[in-house]
């Protein structure tokens, strides 16, 4: 008995450890700054507010939730449909195929970032091409939907190799059973497959929302324009070193995405573990 | 309920990918209302013949099958109606008992009131009402072998196809499940096809066996047939307890080790040497000095309702002997054994001895 | 068959429209970019091996790979004797504890850079607590340290996620077994539990090193002394104008990372999916 | 080879956490090279009782074990010395098979040659020496439980713990199985403890079966006791199929809604009504003119080397009789029902009736 309590004492040690030198110190600190003197001198939780009632704090707040929840939607459906199909269907290729759909899991966001402006900046290839074509200079990569594309660029191999994990353990008998009692393949999907795979769109999706939230490289090479929250924080913390606003929207930014995290683990289970 | 199709097999063989042959070109034909078990061990291609008939699988070119005359062979599974109960039972996780029964109708798209009705008839008839509005994960191994069941047989299918459905389960509800089983499908009436590798469980539901070996038919007959009239060593081995015994023919018997066989009315030929079975249950054990066969027990094995017992020097291999379990064995004990009349099978001389 | 047939090339064709148009074309143009004109009018390959040539670029790699490296064996030893604790143990207050190893999930990088700020910065705790023990000032997250606590702030969460995941469906017979067989607690965790966990641990760790090679946001946030590639290569992209130099940067940190993530797929198989 | 130890369970019980009593107060003492075998449904406490005795389970306060006089009730398992096998084999899959098996001997510290020694050794004894490179995933289901045996023997443990080793198997193999585990036991000489829910198994192995029911001992005895002497209803239905019939006695006979079942020489009282039992294969099937006790036949069922009857009309239950394969019977016969002298158990009464 002893050897196996003094085993368990020394693995439990350094966890607690490390929770609390290491992890809540940095977020309580974050927490009590966010209500402490910013340079204005004042203090108070009317900062946490601020992000509601200060329109510049507000629409950067608006303007990154919507843009994550499109980027979430739209490689759910891409990642979901190129996933299951992967995963159930072999053929010649293939394996090239998924290579090139998840290298780009190997870019971080800077590099991202200027992929989406050598594809839709001034200079890049749809510009060229839209001028060649005799139209107008296509130029996007600096709005929200260079962003966008960017977002899409380094979400979609997450889910899509979440998806083809869960979609490659589906027991097939499921869909042979489905068939012959008369299924068509449309059906097979709807009452099938998807119910099998929700677990893991819940759980890809939330990490893609999270990311996205967060995600600050690619918006930071494409532009200072564009206000998300990320941007936002960055520009309190250093231009006008407000480090108490900063504080106080990190919070909220964290807040958001661990709701969203949250929420999907009580639905998804431990998938989103698996995921994360 | 339903009557059923008959089914025709005319040349069907399946050669995967790779050209692994799991089915040689079959000929069979199933009767109307017929229930026929393939037996055989695995990767005799039982399943694989199954899986044809359902239309999971497509057959190579030049063979086709037919339902009731009509040809179904390029048919998907989805237009083919045909009824599937797998080993690992696929019931859909997703959705309650009564919506697992109900899907093939759902399908169908049959209205909900009518639905509701043979969905509620389905639960009656396999004795789980009670568990309509429960989730697949709450359910133990039998209620989902009823559930698997009831959601085939709902969509009232051309043919029923059970793919080893009892083999999940342990042996004491096997045994209780398949006679409701047997029960419904007589009752139904309708045209099974059953694959199992479990002897007890063919010869106890099958109208007729088919056995199965490397791709190929080894013998079809009633259950009766195939166990006191095996084709070959390997059906007689594979249908039940066989011992296989090879001697030489002298005076119109079969000379072994331990004494010898009267070969009378078993209708050989001339044949020098000759191979025979015996069942462990058709030979009686009786004192030495009244047999004109002998062994010595090695080995006694108490299995409540009866005895398993080994017998050595009787034949090259050990024989083995199952008594009642009311006589008195000791090892080590000289015993006559007497075969019951009739009970001596002689097996055509093949080339494979498996 | 019509109808299956029709089915496969409706999910097929959005499937390589994306592929080709969007993940192939950004890539192959950075390849080409790199290799094109740069500010000083020439071009050629040489830029790829300005990495190993010029001092900067070699050192920046040669820092940023270390660091990873660094990261990646803190982060693995931590978060892997934590996750199988916390997956073999229940004890009161154990989903807090969870809660709390999990939360920096929702903190983007420039947060996690500003926390660090915050705990090892000049008017941090650190430097508050070693000033108030009579001690020097003592800061460090202007530093690579200040980098590395960062990187591995946020690298915990998700390798003790999957390690949990994976030891939660470990086989306790198999523990049984070997402790039948005379094994004690250490013999156990070295005989059973780290083999049947390594696939986890190559998979996490590799993800582990890909995203420490390309965190961007807590290195801006910390400061530009640091000379970490992606900040190189943001600096030659928007300092410099020197397109073709990042472009050439952003191919062989790409590749490093690539390679790191291919090696681990090779050995620890399609776990590697599931923790991407 | 190993003599292994005595055991003895003293006042030993099981509380788990949420206060379900998984073993009540339990006294048991397991002599020295005994092959003792649990058997029970599941959920009985035969599996905890294994655990306690493998010291993979701590018992409550009070209880003590002892092997060979020896106190080890709070020695922990990795210093006991016993043998496992798992029911899932629990073999490591980062070793070969020679490793798995040279286990136990490396954490003892054996010298490499004398280790080799002796996994060739295991390797010989179970047959598998032609596996001894190969990766666990490479195995069938049969080799593994060979690998999982000698695993747990070449430790030459005190006692050797084997937790329903035949369940994942299918039937042939399990029964070829069992024998050749019968013949390696016996031949061991080691003290053994065998938990199953399979009769047959445990009628098959056990020098002694401890029948369990809901954490508590129903009966102990050597297999024939159990078989033909059930202490209860409960023991009589789980070792075998049985057919328990309730009547009136009246004049020195049971009467039935068929007829009357002679009582003498069953030492019966004066009880106005009384519970016998009959295993259905000592029941003959005779013309109905010459018996006192007729039925008519509902079912029959072709098994092979037997048939299995369900005759209606013979008691308030259908009786079961299972006669010989020889036998022609329809459904619908009138048949006479003739119990074999001294087969008539009377069962205690009792408050449970399960």
């Amino acid at each position: 008995m002893k050897s196996r309590r003094l085993f368990a004492i020394t693995c439990l040690v350094p966890a607690v450890l490390v929770v609390t030198a290491f992890f809540v110190i940095p977020a309580v600190m974050l927490l009590f700054i966010g209500a402490g003197k910013g340079p204005d001198g004042e203090a108070g939780l009317w900062r946490y507010l601020a992000v509601l009632t200060t329109e510049r704090y507000r629409s950067a707040m608006v303007s990154t939730v919507i843009l994550s929840l499109l980027v979430t939607a739209v490689t759910l459906v891409i990642g979901g449909i190129s996933g299951v199909f992967l995963a159930r269907n072999r053929f010649a290729g293939r394996g090239i195929l998924v290579a090139c759909l998840t290298f780009p899991l190997a870019f971080p966001g800077v590099v991202v970032g200027f992929m989406v402006i050598m594809l839709a900046g001034r200079l890049g290839l749809i510009a060229s091409i839209s001028v060649a074509l005799g139209g107008d200079r296509l130029v996007f990569a600096y709005s929200m939907a260079g962003l966008f594309l960017g977002y899409l660029y380094f979400s979609i191999p997450r889910v899509l190799l979440t998806v083809m994990g869960v979609a490659e353990k589906l027991d097939g008998r499921l869909i042979e059973a489905a068939r012959s009692l008369g299924a068509g393949p449309w059906a097979v999907q709807r009452d099938i497959v998807l119910p099998a795979l929700a677990p893991a769109f819940v759980a890809a999706g939330s990490i893609c929302f999270a990311t996205s939230m967060g995600a600050f490289g690619t918006a930071f090479t494409l532009a200072t324009r564009i206000d998300v929250l990320p941007m936002v924080i960055y520009q309190e913390f250093t231009e006008s070193a407000n480090i108490a606003m900063a504080a106080a929207l990190s919070v909220m930014l964290g807040l958001v995405a661990w709701l969203i995290l949250a929420l999907a683990r009580l639905n998804g289970g431990s998938s989103v573990a698996a995921a994360g | 309920m339903t009557a059923g199709v008959s089914i025709e097999l005319k040349g069907i063989a399946k050669t995967y990918a790779g050209g692994v042959q799991a089915l040689k070109p079959t000929d069979l034909a199933v009767a109307r209302g017929e229930t026929l078990v393939f037996l055989g061990p695995s990767g005799c291609g039982k399943t694989t013949c199954l899986r044809l008939i359902a239309g999971l699988e497509m057959p190579d070119p030049n063979g086709s099958l037919s339902f009731d005359g009509e040809d179904v062979t390029r048919t998907e599974i989805e237009d083919r109606n045909v009824g599937m109960v797998f080993q690992s039972y696929a019931l859909f996780p997703n959705m309650s008992v009564a919506e697992n029964i109900g899907y093939g109708l759902k399908v169908r798209k049959i209205a909900p009131a009518e639905r509701d009705r043979r969905v509620r008839e389905m639960l009656a008839l396999c004795g789980i009402e009670a568990l309509s509005e429960r989730a697949i994960d709450q359910l133990s191994g039998g209620q989902r072998q009823r559930v698997a069941l009831a959601r085939a047989v709902a969509i009232r299918p051309r043919v029923l196809l059970l793919d080893e459905p009892l083999t999940a389960l342990d042996a004491a509800l096997r045994e209780r499940l398949r006679g409701e089983l047997d029960q419904l499908l007589r009752s139904l009436g309708i045209t099974s096809i059953y694959v199992t590798h479990d002897q007890a469980e063919a010869m106890a539901l099958g109208d007729r066996i088919v056995v199965m070996r490397q791709g190929a038919i080894a013998q079809i007959g009633a259950p009766r047939d195939i166990y006191f009239r095996p084709a070959s060593r390997f059906v007689a081995e594979f249908v039940g307890a066989a011992n296989v015994l090879s001697g030489e023919v002298r005076d119109g018997s079969l000379h072994l080790e331990g004494g010898k066989l009267a070969l009378a009315g078993t209708g050989v030929g001339h044949d020098r040497s000759l191979m025979v079975m015996l069942r462990p249950e058709s030979i009686r054990l009786i004192a030495p000095d009244q047999a004109v066969w002998r062994g010595r027990i090695s080995a006694v094995s108490f299995l409540g309702d009866r005895q398993r017992v080994t017998v050595t020097g009787a034949a090259a291999q050990p024989v083995t002997v199952e008594p009642g379990n009311d006589l008195e064995l000791a090892i080590g004990d000289l015993v006559g054994l007497d075969p019951a009349p009739g009970s001596l099978v002689v097996i055509p001389k093949e080339t494979d001895s498996a």
